[in-house]
């Protein structure tokens, strides 16, 4: 079980700000694409990569990384603090 | 070094008088404040979201690269959430060194590190109603300079 | 705008605050402050001499440049004179501006400038005697960035 | 008639902050010439015009400018504000 979290109009496309779930998937991409197989919700948030960005308990990475121990990911749109 | 994240408004004018009143042998202060644009009357507030946890964490490891990089005496980042109306301060950062440039630079460094590397997003309501702020490529490309 | 050569102390974060409160359409507020280095202790205090007339004029002049180059909504400029002590804030700019990029650069032109052409000179008294301060070789490069 | 004005060790050195001169110069170097031949405190503030900055009427100046129409000349070091 691994805990996903969603912010801003990810968050607001998927419908929910975190839950967990049961994968198998060896990749952030992995998991992507096992999501948007699942509903056309997670098709819309993650149909177009290139303006999201994700989080492995909490430290920004890459969408090939490997999920192997991972706690939490989070996937969001480019930063706009300050 | 003090990072705070927090949803209530912050007094600038308080905070840089403490900020000032503690950094011997410093001899420039910057700060930097960031408001809420109020564009004529149309935006009529803005919110902000953040992700917390990580937020607290990115920050203060860019301070404290800020810190060693430019060997500051004391560096402060406040940054709100939440909904904040027109011409409301939405963050501050300060900065003490012994001289001007390294103040300066520092400040600037965390600025563009905040805007795009520290997770808060910015949704701005106006009456036309409400939109996610896009980052800008300017933004981004603000951080190769470091 | 507003440019105050005083003896008196200025209280920043009054300053701060009431300069942050009346830029309305501004996004970014940069303040410097200058304080009087203490040295570990040597520095007992810092007397400023200036050229009444002059410097308010000289002072003036680069804050209108200042606000046309980079469309400023605001500035500020308090400038000490007199016998301060170590630790105490000698002066202070403020700049309001749209975005960040304009009020960084347009404090820093003005610390430039005050740095080498208001007519202010530094004497520094410490445990080993008086000595006017030397200008610096890069502050006066620093303005050829401009 | 002129006024000239003295600031830090220059004031020091000649021992007056300002005084009024009766000159004929014609520019600010006839005019450190005439007082570098009046009188040694003159000679030693104005020994080295490289280390010594000039305004009339208040506006930052050059060594050649001509005085005709001046009314308050300074002499002083490099500025050190801010």
């Amino acid at each position: 079980m691994i805990d996903v979290l969603y912010f801003a109009w990810v968050r607001e496309r998927i419908g929910v700000p975190r839950e967990k779930l049961d994968t198998q998937a060896a990749t952030v991409m992995d998991l992507i694409a096992e999501l948007k197989a699942r509903e056309e919700r997670y098709a819309w948030a993650f149909g177009d990569l290139a303006s999201l960005r994700v989080a492995l308990d909490q430290e920004l990475s890459s969408f090939d990384a490997p999920l192997a121990g991972v706690r939490e990911v989070a996937f969001f749109p480019p930063m706009t603090g300050g | 070094m003090q990072v705070t994240v927090q949803a209530e408004p912050f007094d600038l004018g308080a905070l840089s008088n403490a900020f000032a009143a503690q950094v011997g042998g410093a001899g420039a202060v910057v700060t930097f404040t960031g408001l809420v644009r109020d564009n004529g009357g149309t935006l009529a507030a803005m919110e902000i979201e953040h992700y917390p946890g990580m937020t607290e964490k990115a920050i203060s490891g860019m301070v404290e690269q800020a810190m060693l990089r430019w060997s500051l005496i004391d560096a402060l980042v406040v940054h709100r959430h939440g909904l904040l109306a027109g011409g409301e301060a939405i963050m501050m950062v300060a900065t003490a060194a012994r001289h001007r440039a390294e103040a300066f630079a520092a400040a600037e460094f965390l600025m563009d590190y905040l805007k795009s590397r520290a997770p808060f997003w910015k949704k701005e309501l106006s009456t036309d109603g409400a939109e996610w702020v896009a980052a800008r490529d300017e933004d981004e490309a603000a951080l190769n300079r470091w």
